[in-house]
């Protein structure tokens, strides 16, 4: 919709686009597209000043089936070219598409990178611990063991947890969530999108066909409760069974590690749950590595700290130097040192 | 001209080529540029060819530390730095001994006697003093003790030894300005600005170059030693300027981005010879320009092909191994049919090779260095100015075409200068580019226009336009991913097809020097095109059938070659690699031309392809 | 084979073309293995081609879901998958849609009835029925409501209609078996192996293969439709499999690795329809096979490079796109002179492409894409079981010559089968690697053999041989880095040489089928070899002058090429891309070759060559 | 020297080759070429199985003056060859020797994967905030504001800081040291030796030509004590100027902050001071991103977590293969359906 136009309410449908849609029965891909559609004409989002753009793999295959300007594009790269878009054009909103093989296996620099820069894009991680276009190899996130096509006795490789990487390498929003929570995905791409600099959000994605179930520790309905925590910025960080919050995360006396307590238990109150602080990048650390069945994964935004974007500070130089540089291309042929030949 | 012509006649010469030859420490490319820049001012023609060692700073005094800068300039057409220098200074013996072999028989040779100390004799590998062994008897040797006389005539400043030798290039120019009737007004005017901060540096540096001027003046130099004069050339009326080659491209892609109404933005890696692209133009952001260092030359082309979709003229800038990462990105440029320019700035190869020469051996990658029936267009410049014509074409070519353009040059002409008529933005024309912006139902990303085959350009933030590319295969008309059989087909034909026709809107292939038939036809492409068009004309001179073709666009070569090549009994390329162009010549014209190789990592000489001419004569 | 002989006569034919198509999930890659293998046991020659969809899973019905599998066997020699199919089996619309216009006129049709649904027919794209509406009346058609007689024949093992009607592809296979009188046992066999544990599903499964079979027995199919006995080919005797050529690949490199006595590391990177030899190796580990998923492609390469250096036969294998990620590291392979083997199982380009077609458009990449002039050893394999020949052959040179190899094999061949002779490790030379260990004073990493050029192989932790090797250009004897001119000519040319060289230890070019002169020459390379052997048959049977060359070799070319290409006169070129092979062949002989271009992801059929070879004789 | 000779007592001579230096004057390279030739022979180093294996950069040299096995390899992708080499030949003591170009910029991902899987080999990264082979562009551990030739307004990028990326991409052996403190880094490279798994060493170096003085504000002499924090694992993290130890890093009370405290002021005691714990992930963290004028930089070793190493687990899977596996080649091709024909 052009903003010239008479407002209309737009609808899922309007992001919806007219292609077939390519993925297994089942998968959780299918999950995380509905809540896209769902969400972007809530917040006002324009198609045509909206960008989703991917590298390869059965994640990647998203941009074709958003009614947005869509780039499909090489292996793992997908960071880079959204860098130079967003330079080109810091007004459109782009939403960076990757899987965990294309975005940690072979883009991990990109991604690094665009990170660090805190280049204003959002960027969306499926994680499915698998490579599912390829029919099944082991990826970086796969646990020590798993047996794939190209690890038939096991894999060996030690996991890179998406969240403490991208920590590392200096991102400034991290969030999780899982394909088929809807009322928690929606939210958390709500906030990525506000946010001013690149948005880094890891959903927690089922492949049913290579390897299903890959998140039932964390996603099994019946222990839920204690196998998520969901952060709230302010919030002490509760968990528990259905019948409400019973348990919570302790920093361990005078140390730097999180332990889990029972509230009741040994005279443990709400005051001695450690308080959910999303600017707070060592509590995002110890956070980031949180899985069952120790602990509960951390849904939710871990880490929200402001500062400044790359595409701003770019534009910003570039304006500058218009202002108050050459601008005359035939000057600037004719700077320095010059003659004449009569 | 009155400071220096009071006392002797000086002997006139058509043109002179001379090489500054020191230490990396020793300012060698300061005395050969402000040796050029005073001679460009005197309205000679000339070309320079820097040579840097590979290291940073080498340690002083070793052979692999030598800097060198050699200038060729005259009255007549100069068209490469010279195949020998008839000067050369050398600073120190380290110098010397890299550079000796390559001095004229007889030619003039200025030592800096001072710097042949036992030690610095050694780290050259001098067994004993060539000043005093006679090794030196063929040339005409004038040995100063320049370190000595700089420092006297820097002792006022009360600088301490260290810093007052720093100035001994100055007073060498200033001796050799003398030497070839040059003023020394200009370098006093460029030391006054440049050390503006720091008076005491300026004077003194103009102190010894003075000095060294009057050196010339009131000194007896030994007979038959200068001084000379050599008269200006009769260069094509207008206003001139000295430049180089990555000056002078990232020159043209501003203009070009002004022509073509194209905001331009720049991805690129540092690489040797192409950073100073990236350099000049993160200096051009008041131009409208944005560069992005990016993490790695892939990262720099894919940025570049983001911005393209983007609706900005996307380009990056590398060598030849970053060509070589860049390969599945420019792949999808193809498949994505954005415009995009792909700057090759060739060095010696194979793998990281001879980083800081020059050669010509990415051509083959260029055509044909990606997966699958990859077709784009490849143009290479000739010159150093040329760089900004060529800029300007691939822009044009990128734009009208919807295709990636890789433009080729070396580090030859990147480095190297040369007076350069400037153009005025008026004369240059202009490309607008055209985006498409009307609303349509179920727009078609892939509908061809019939002329240029180009499909439309339509950037994102259209509204109504909302479309999906990427590196899939895709349906002729809808654009759509499509696995169909024919559809491939006919597109690998159609994209091949838009290739072949940017020849449409080329010049015929024009022949440079010489008719369109005869004995034989020397054909050549990028930097040799000064050697080979001395070598031609002076073949020519001694009454040899000989014509010259150069190319600029390779893929597609211009219609009218294939009549050229078979106007002549024999058509021999040089190449400053091991056989590309003629390759590809031999296959598209099954013409029997033949090869003259030269991989050493330095330009062609003159001679050297005379000699080819010659031989191929012979063998008619 | 008393099982099916009983009531009918069987008409005799010499070969058939069957292809079976249905849904992704329809089991049709299942199907289509087990008539294969049944086919292979009785003594035909036979040829394969599988063609999966490029999606994982599909959603059921859609055309782009739709899964074929087409076998070729017959009594006589069997070179390709087959031109058009005689028989085609569509298990829903999508599959007939998409496969109808591949059957022969009067071809058989056999139709699964039940899948017919408004549905389907309308995911399928089908306005109303083709069964009703007449459209089929050019086929031999067979209505079978396929899915309710499976359902019948598994009544018994109380199964849910879903998992039922999952083995309606053994109905099928029944029936088809029955119809070319193929026994069910070696399937019925194969079941009770893969559902060891789920004897229901074996046995649900079984029962559904003996009631299709038997419905061929019994039921009256219309007339002129079958039963057909395809004699025994007359094989060379031996003892044979089945292979395809991604597993002949893996099982060459285990072979050349024993050969070579080198352990053998492999680096890859998953990618289509490479991805299986990474599998295939990665279940070979008790052969000492290291496999290494790498990060990306790039570090797949380097990794087996650092295997080479230290002491294994590095390989990487990979399709276009990651070639072209390499290629900056095989250019660094190239300097190092290390024994390399990169493996490019080539798919449709450019980019993306169509990554799970086939095609052999990487040629051009695999000899000039990299930087500088970097020249390597280009061979190809031609069929499924030779992609085991040319593993040993691409080991034998890497070794011998110090170098990297490029082998280049198809989706074609890596997914194709065909029965081949199981050769036996005796009669396969070895070419054992020497490692020097000799323990050198100042060891010259870079001192050549004069027969081959190449240069010594020592591997750290060889006491007294320590060196340092590196991308960097090196001197000629001492092999430390140098950047003097001349020597990086005579590298250049050395580097070449080396490369040029390899022919000496190549057979001599020989002609494939007919004689060395005459009016037409048919060159091939790769996977287009069943295709052109069966059209040269052909033509010459029908009397005309025409021979096949197969090029194993491309770069260097064997030695004798160029004699027999100038005793034809006229060359044509048939390729799976816009024509690569006949640019070098051009270039490098200066004939005028002309190519025959299909670059449609789809293998050639006869009838395209055959008519390619009479249009080329016509303008003679 | 090759093992099977008399023991001879190895001296920094065996350890240096024949070749030129080609260093500019000055540059920081040459004090951790010295300390390193020095310290191999002393913990009895064989310059036969020991590798030193580089990128491209003025740092990726160094190989070239190690009399030992030398690979001067391509641009960034120094971790990829070694992994190649070490499953090739576990018994090698291979040393990466890399640059904040190199190692950061174009090869960070494959630094991140060699440190994810935890290869056995050592690296080394020469910190000097800029590229000095190409001749002075900022690095990716350049500060902002930076002016070089490729960012002569200054630069935008946010750097990133080595010894956390490494963390995130789940490094068990992290260290930092100095170029010519020789004393701190001989030791350093022995540890980093000794352990088993990819060691990974950030050295801080100056490149007197391009960025003279990048780490000033950490080695000035005359502040050194109050910007270094020399780790010692199990000991309280003391600092102060040169007469004595006077400050401190305490946790601040119930949060996950660091704070300095001096000693004797407002109660503080040794005991208010965080003690040393190399094994604790989330303490490297937290030390990992110290730096001066707020706090001082720490060297030493910030973690050491024992883990499996990739190449043994390697090699363990191919030798069970082969003790329980198939290893003759004809039974191989003969496996699975067969047929004879006469
Ligand atoms: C350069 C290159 N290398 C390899 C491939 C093959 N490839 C396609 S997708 C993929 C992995 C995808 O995994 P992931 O990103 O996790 O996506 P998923 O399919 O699991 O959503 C690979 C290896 C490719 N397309 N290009
Ligand atoms: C593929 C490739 N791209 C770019 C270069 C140019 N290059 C060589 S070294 C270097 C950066 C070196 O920086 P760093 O690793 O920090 O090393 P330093 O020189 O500072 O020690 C670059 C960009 C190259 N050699 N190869
Ligand atoms: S393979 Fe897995 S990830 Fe890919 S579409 Fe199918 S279910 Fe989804
Ligand atoms: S440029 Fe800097 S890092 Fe490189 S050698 Fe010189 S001083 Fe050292
Ligand atoms: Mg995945
Ligand atoms: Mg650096």
């Amino acid at each position: 919709m052009s903003p010239s136009e008479p407002a209309k309410k737009l609808t899922r449908k309007d992001f919806t686009s007219d292609q077939d849609i390519r993925w297994c029965p089942g998968c959780g891909d299918y999950a995380i597209l509905a809540t896209m559609q769902r969400t972007l004409p809530t917040v006002g989002a324009d198609p045509a000043k909206t960008v989703f753009l991917s590298g390869i793999g059965c994640s990647s295959r998203f941009p074709y089936y958003m009614n947005t300007y869509g780039f499909h594009s090489i292996h793992g790269r997908a960071p880079a070219f959204a860098t130079g878009l967003k330079l080109t054009n810091p007004e459109l909103d782009i939403w960076v598409i990757t899987g965990d093989g294309d975005g940690l296996s072979i883009g991990g620099n990109h991604l690094m990178h665009m990170l660090r820069r805190n280049v204003d894009v959002q960027m969306i991680l499926f994680n499915n611990r698998i490579y599912g276009l390829t029919k099944g190899q082991y990826s970086p996130t796969s646990l020590v063991g798993l047996r794939s096509p190209s690890t038939p006795l096991g894999s060996i490789d030690m996991p890179v947890t998406p969240a403490l990487l991208a920590l590392g390498a200096g991102a400034r929003f991290v969030a999780r969530s899982v394909d088929t929570m809807a009322k928690h995905l929606a939210p958390t791409f709500v906030e990525a999108r506000e946010f001013r600099g690149t948005s880094f959000i890891e959903v927690l994605q089922n492949c049913p066909v290579f390897h299903d179930g890959a998140w039932n520790h964390v996603t099994d309905k019946a222990r839920a409760g204690s196998t998520m925590l969901m952060l709230e910025h302010g919030k002490p960080m509760l968990f528990g069974d259905k019948d409400g919050p019973q348990q919570g995360l302790r920093l361990k006396p005078n140390s730097l590690e999180l332990e889990v307590v029972t509230l009741g238990e040994g005279g443990i109150t709400q005051d001695d749950v450690l308080v959910h602080d999303e600017t707070n990048r060592s509590m995002a650390f110890l956070l980031g590595g949180l899985e069952p069945p120790n602990f509960p994964i951390a849904l939710g935004v871990l880490l929200r700290e402001q500062a400044p974007a790359y595409d701003a500070g770019v534009v910003a130089q570039v304006e500058a130097a218009q202002q108050k540089g050459m601008t005359d291309v035939d000057k600037l042929l004719r700077a320095g040192h010059t003659w004449t030949v009569e | 001209m009155d400071t220096f012509t009071k006392s002797q006649t000086r002997e006139t010469l058509e043109s002179v080529v001379i090489r500054f030859a020191g230490d990396s420490g020793d300012g060698m490319q300061l005395t050969g540029s402000q040796f050029t820049h005073t001679t460009a001012l005197m309205g000679n023609d000339l070309a320079t060819f820097p040579d840097f060692p590979a290291e940073i700073r080498a340690p002083a005094g070793t052979t692999y530390g030598v800097s060198g800068f050699q200038i060729h300039f005259g009255s007549q057409d100069v068209r490469t730095p010279g195949d020998a220098p008839d000067v050369l200074v050398a600073m120190n013996p380290a110098a010397l001994i890299t550079n000796l072999a390559d001095l004229k028989p007889g030619g003039m040779l200025i030592v800096n006697t001072g710097a042949y100390t036992k030690g610095n004799l050694k780290k050259a590998g001098y067994e004993q003093s060539p000043l005093e062994d006679g090794s030196l008897s063929a040339y005409r040797v004038i040995n100063l003790d320049i370190q000595a006389m700089t420092i006297a005539a820097v002792e006022s400043f009360g600088l301490g030894t260290k810093d007052a030798l720093r100035s001994k290039n100055l007073w060498t120019l200033g001796l050799v300005l003398w030497l070839f009737g040059r003023e020394y007004e200009p370098t006093v005017a460029y030391l006054e600005q440049k050390f503006a901060k720091k008076p005491a540096i300026a004077q003194a540096n103009i102190a010894a170059l003075k000095a060294g001027h009057a050196y010339g003046e009131t000194a007896e130099l030994p007979s038959g030693i200068g001084p000379y004069e050599v008269p200006k050339a009769k260069l094509s009326p207008g206003l001139y300027r000295n430049i180089t080659g990555n000056d002078a491209l990232a020159w043209g892609l501003v203009a070009a981005s002004q022509l073509s109404g194209l905001k331009l933005v720049l991805g690129s890696y540092p690489i040797t010879p192409a950073s100073t692209v990236l350099h000049s133009l993160a200096n051009l952001k008041s131009f409208g320009v944005t560069t992005f260092q990016a993490e790695d030359e892939i990262a720099a082309v894919c940025a570049a092909v983001g911005a393209s979709w983007g609706g900005a003229m996307g380009v990056t800038t590398t060598s030849g191994p970053g060509v070589a990462l860049k390969a599945e990105a420019i792949g999808l440029a193809v498949m994505l049919e954005l415009p995009l320019i792909v700057v090759d700035v060739q060095r010696g190869g194979p793998s990281t090779g001879l980083p800081t020469k020059t050669e010509q051996s990415d051509l083959l990658q260029a055509a044909y260095g990606r997966n699958g029936d990859s077709p784009l267009c490849v143009i290479a410049a000739a010159t150093p100015g040329d760089c900004f014509y060529m800029a300007i074409e691939a822009a044009r070519i990128a734009v009208k075409y919807m295709t990636p353009v890789m433009l080729l040059t070396d580090g030859y002409l990147a480095n190297g200068a040369e007076p350069w008529k400037i153009p005025a933005m008026a004369d240059l024309p202009q490309f607008k580019a055209k985006f498409v912006t009307e609303r349509t139902e179920g727009f078609h990303p892939y509908l061809r226009e019939d002329e240029t085959l180009a499909r439309p350009w339509a950037i994102p933030g259209t509204p109504g336009l909302e479309h999906r590319i990427g590196g899939l295969e895709k349906n002729y008309d809808s654009g759509n991913i499509s696995y169909d059989p024919d559809n491939h087909h006919k597109m690998t034909k159609t994209r091949a097809a838009k290739i072949a026709g940017i020849a449409n809107s080329v010049p015929e292939q024009e022949i440079e020097v010489g008719e369109a038939t005869g004995d034989l036809l020397v054909v050549g492409w990028g930097s040799t095109y000064g050697a080979i068009t001395m070598a031609v004309r002076r073949a020519r001179e001694a009454g040899k059938s000989v014509s010259q073709v150069h190319l600029r666009h390779i893929v597609p070569f211009a219609r009218g070659l294939d009549t050229l090549l078979r106007g002549f009994k024999r058509v021999i390329v040089p190449e400053m690699n091991n056989g590309m162009l003629v390759k590809m010549l031999r296959s598209e014209f099954l013409v029997d031309a033949i090869g003259v190789n030269k991989i050493a990592g330095q330009p062609f000489k003159v001679a050297e392809i005379e000699n080819a001419i010659d031989s191929a004569l012979e063998n008619l």
